[in-house]
């Protein structure tokens, strides 16, 4: 029916009293998300929202005490890769980061330590997971979206939300959307979504968002090629965007020829995912 | 944020790696003085934040302090791509042996920082990697075990390095990899650092990318932005937490989300129209930023529409039509505007729209279609 | 026949010019040891021990010319920590590090990351390893041993000298003699070594050499107990040293009661191991 | 290496812990002087490197710099188990509402480092942990990750620190690891961390040990050592590479390797003897590292008899044997000496010492017996 949250999530808000933490937290309960508890240090006791959610301390001490299993961050840049850690060390299965502008060499740690401690990460710098019906996770607007079996990866924000809503306006329905973020350095990648969406019975379709820069969509290509049976549709954003600001030589070098919009259509095209020429193409080409 | 040529090289040296003698200067008196303290011969580098300043004339030999007085004038009155030099780097003249290649960067693919060396430094680096690219060499940097020396020795050895700068090319290294994490560099360059034929290695020329995202804890690295610099709509951009990137087309753009604002572009273009920038207002922009970002469009003289492209997420769609009609009000603008709301408060904005005189669209392609036609009917048949 | 290393072991020596390194490895090249190479950086290219032995600037050159699969290093202690993460950087199965002075944070910092790369260390500050008649590898006396079916595991240098001593002149024989290191911080463990040994078939009964300090010896005994078959023999050094210089309150909290060479004994014999009053009466148990 | 406290303190102070103003001296005058200065009400403690210097009267409080002057007349004359008092801190008085704990220190069972911390500090800390370990919280620290804040965090909240010191005691949290690392310290502690009545956090005492290994890599630290409340003994077998520990019996031991050291103590003890000290010349000794080595044990008084177990692997019979006539020739020695030497030039070694008048072992346990019996021989019947 989904992938990676569903109705069993037992959500964790970390930076709950925060003005963007609040207003969501009211949001996804309003969703039906089991907002379970929430963390500020020092309004441990607390509680929020009417008494809905109580407020921790810590995630250590949250987790012991409702047996929160996803974490979602709306922590302040400076203190999201500490909060990443925290919700990784405290045995959070799934961390979803919203918290947008982190520096990369933190990024680049905070990474490399929940590898090694197992810890799924989706974002930074991104709207965070619906599953229509079942669960939100994050700040993608409920309502423009029903329940279906189309699969959404993407690594933008407010796109992701154009595309759900032409989805829904041409009366298609989602499984999962999972907004992966746009960070140089981030969690859950392509892959890992269609994977996920892949072994998914409960999806049919998937839907790939992307934009220049990186390689990600290049390796989902390859994956697709190789591994996908469900049929993908994708929009890249950026074909017009200029050749961005380069970073030196050792950018030039690392980054290659990759990254433009138009190579990023090349493969995934050959790879057989059906490129929509702007995103209110897309309902057009999943039918 | 780029650092210059003669910034880069300062922290470099804090970092114990070697760079010549020399100090910037703003006038040409002050080069000749500069000059005749550090022996007479020496180079004159304009500092611009751009690349191609040697093949431009920014970089030039002088024999004398006259002579280099003579170069820094000339120099100091010139444009690089667009930019004016303000500043010239005045550095003793070495005896260059060989130029070899050192830089370090985020290797995004492999989500660590990547050391990269060659035995071909110089202006024609990325000559060589596209060419013969085994001349280029990499060292991956564990993100938690960070830069090791053994490493260093591996790059060394790889491109050749006589052993007897091993040592040297080493504490380089080192230096390189520690500025990059000190500083929160995306990039630390040194190109060409090269060997003298005194047999000494140094770093001739220096270059810095600092991560934006990172500035708040280097204020010292934060204070050596030059203004200067800056396109003024950037900066204007930059000082209300903006994404702003001027292009050449004439419709302005104003959205939120940058893959929106990408696509929004994308849309325009391919109904024929021409995007005259980039510019997204972020998740949640109040009023006052919406104010903002409207008002750096209408000062562009080359807009002939402006299009706005709202999905209402985080973002309030009435905080948005408030912040739109007080640019409007403040410019008085009479440039036709498309827009198009969607998402939270969509209703109550463009009720406070309606009031205003602008095109509303239903969707993005209609939003395009209509922005680009409007440019074309406004053009001199 | 054999743990950790036999005919097959292609040994590379890290430090192999410098005075130690270059003795020990005409001492395991007499006693058949297949040294296939060398390291020192700034001697690539040249020849050691009258041509027999090639010398490399890096490991990883060594490594790609030489396929050299285990590694012993006599790298002066403020190199030990680079040389270790080089031959595991460059893929070396086994690490065996000869060098006692090694900072201990060093060592937390490479033990952690030679965990994460797979790579086997044994040591650091051990005699390293010998499995006569096949292979040596390290500084224990090849000729004080004979082939048989007894596995040896130490912490201690000199000590392990004195039992396969006593041992050859008992009649009794090794199938390999693994020291261990006596550092607070290091690779294999005494547990690691009893689950070769229960494994091997060449093996037949175990002797442990312990000392003061640490846990090693507790977790041992647990594994003794819980999972070996094999019988064990021990002796544990230094029940008459007096109570170590204490490291303030935190280490006698991190201590806590641990460590004594009564305690070691006890949880041992507990486990049904037979420990002998002093070295040399460990042939007699054996029998 | 020990650090004394106002060494271990001012270390913390570099790393941004907050101490008492304070001073050390040697003489009284200079306490009166540096009390005057902090205002008369002094704490003058004595700068020895045991524990229990509270209990012995090493520690005590100054109502005024003549009070303070007189107290450290006395405290300068004491000796504290056995340490002559040469130096005391004189740090003002602080009025204390709580005393915690807070240290950080090597786990060698989990092999990385461990920040250790108790609502319950004072010199009772180790009495809490055995009486009531939940009082003592422990927070393992990733040897590639390195502390981070929300560890402190949850230390805080693990102790039932007041909130309004959380940021305080984080931030002392990360400069006590900081410390530890920098200076390659295998213990950091603060006990008492005191918070003072007017609402301050403040490391009241200071207790550091560096490791020996790395102290190549602090010159600034190895200069602090104090050789005045060393061993002269151990002084000198610290000066050629010795590993000595002075002991009660009167067997002087030589032997080369830690382990075989402890187990020949432990087999001299099986056989009625009691050893005189623990003595490891290490691998490789030359002759002169032996002769040094043997001299210290026939300088030792106490010594009856002297047993060299020596098997040789690197280090070489030879050069053992050559050592040992170098000191007996120096010391010009009567004691009986009982000698066993097996391994690497074992034969050249016997040669050697057959010229001098000693006994020969083959075997350690033979080795032992001979030399207990020697004792029991020479002791008054």
């Amino acid at each position: 029916m989904s992938i990676l949250i569903d109705e069993n999530t037992q959500l964790l808000v970390q930076g709950i009293t925060g003005r963007e933490g609040l207003f969501h937290t009211s949001q996804m309960l309003a969703y039906g998300t089991r907002v379970v508890a929430g963390v500020t240090p020092g309004k441990g006791g607390e509680w929020v929202l009417d008494g809905k959610v109580p407020v921790f301390d810590t995630v250590q001490i949250a987790v012991e005490a409702t047996g929160a299993n996803c974490s979602v961050s709306f922590v302040p840049a400076r203190f999201a890769a500490d909060a990443m850690l925290e919700a990784s060390a405290a045995s959070v299965e799934l961390i979803v980061c919203i918290t947008e502008g982190i520096p990369v060499q933190d990024m680049m740690r905070v990474r490399r330590a929940l590898d090694l401690q197992g810890t799924r990460l989706v974002g930074p710098n991104c709207p965070g997971l619906l599953s229509p019906g079942a669960s939100k996770v994050g700040i993608i607007p409920g309502h423009i979206a029903k329940r279906g079996k189309i699969g959404i990866v993407s690594r933008s924000g407010t796109l992701t939300y154009e595309v759900l809503y032409s989805l829904t306006a041409s009366g298609m329905g989602t499984s999962t959307c999972v907004g992966i973020g746009g960070d140089p350095v981030n969690g859950t990648s392509f892959v890992d979504v269609l994977s996920m969406f892949e072994e998914d019975p409960h999806t049919d379709k998937v839907v790939l968002i992307g934009e220049i820069g990186g390689t990600d969509e290049e390796k989902a290509a390859a994956f697709i090629s190789d591994q996908m049976t469900k049929p993908v549709v994708g929009f890249i954003a950026g074909r017009t965007a200029p050749p961005g600001k380069r970073m030196g030589h050792a950018g030039a070098i690392v980054e290659g020829g990759t990254g433009l919009a138009s190579e990023k259509i090349r493969v995934l095209q050959s790879a057989g995912v059906r490129i929509a020429d702007h995103p209110e193409q897309i309902p057009e080409l999943l039918q | 944020m780029k650092l210059h040529e003669y910034q880069s090289k300062q922290i470099f040296a804090q970092h114990g790696i070697p760079i010549p003698h020399g100090r910037v200067a703003a006038i040409a008196d002050e080069v000749r003085a500069i000059a005749e303290e550090l022996g007479g011969k020496v180079v004159v580098k304009s500092q611009v934040l751009v690349g191609g300043r040697g093949k431009a004339g920014g970089i030039r030999l002088a024999k004398t302090p006259e002579d280099a007085a003579g170069l820094a004038a000339k120099i100091l009155g010139m444009e690089i791509k667009g930019l004016p030099v303000r500043k010239v780097l005045v550095d003793e003249a070495v005896n260059i042996a060989t130029e070899i290649y050192l830089g370090i960067t985020n290797d995004r693919t492999s989500r660590c920082p990547v050391m990269i060396a060659s035995s071909e430094g110089g202006v024609d680096i990325e000559e060589v990697a596209r060419t013969d690219p085994k001349k280029i060499v990499r060292k991956r940097i564990d993100a938690l075990l960070g830069w090791r020396d053994y490493q260093g020795r591996d790059l060394a050895s790889a491109i050749e390095l006589p052993r007897e700068h091993w040592r040297s090319f080493m504490s380089i290294a080192r230096g390189l990899y520690e500025t990059y994490i000190e500083c929160d560099a995306t990039l630390a360059e040194i190109n060409p650092l090269v060997i003298t034929k005194e047999g000494h290695l140094l770093a001739l020329d220096g270059k810095m990318v600092i991560d934006d995202n990172a500035l708040y804890r280097h204020p010292e690295i934060a204070e050596m932005r030059d203004i200067d610099e800056e396109e003024p709509e950037e900066r204007q951009a930059r000082k209300f937490g903006l994404s702003y990137v001027k292009l050449d087309g004439d419709i302005g753009c104003l959205v939120n989300g940058a893959g929106l604002a990408m696509a929004t572009m994308d849309v325009i273009k391919l109904h024929g129209g021409e995007p005259a920038n980039f510019l997204d207002i972020g998740g949640g922009a109040s009023a006052e930023k919406v104010r903002e970002a409207l008002s750096i469009i209408l000062l562009d003289s080359n807009v002939k529409v402006v299009l706005i492209n709202i999905f209402g997420g985080i973002t309030r769609c009435d905080e948005v039509a408030r912040g739109i009609l007080e640019a409007l009000k403040k410019h008085k603008a009479k440039l036709p505007i498309v827009v198009r709301l969607v998402g939270t408060n969509d209703e109550e904005g463009r009720k406070l729209l309606a009031k205003a005189d602008m095109m509303t669209a239903k969707s993005l392609a209609e939003a395009a279609q209509m922005a680009a036609e409007l440019v074309k009917e406004k053009a001199p048949a």
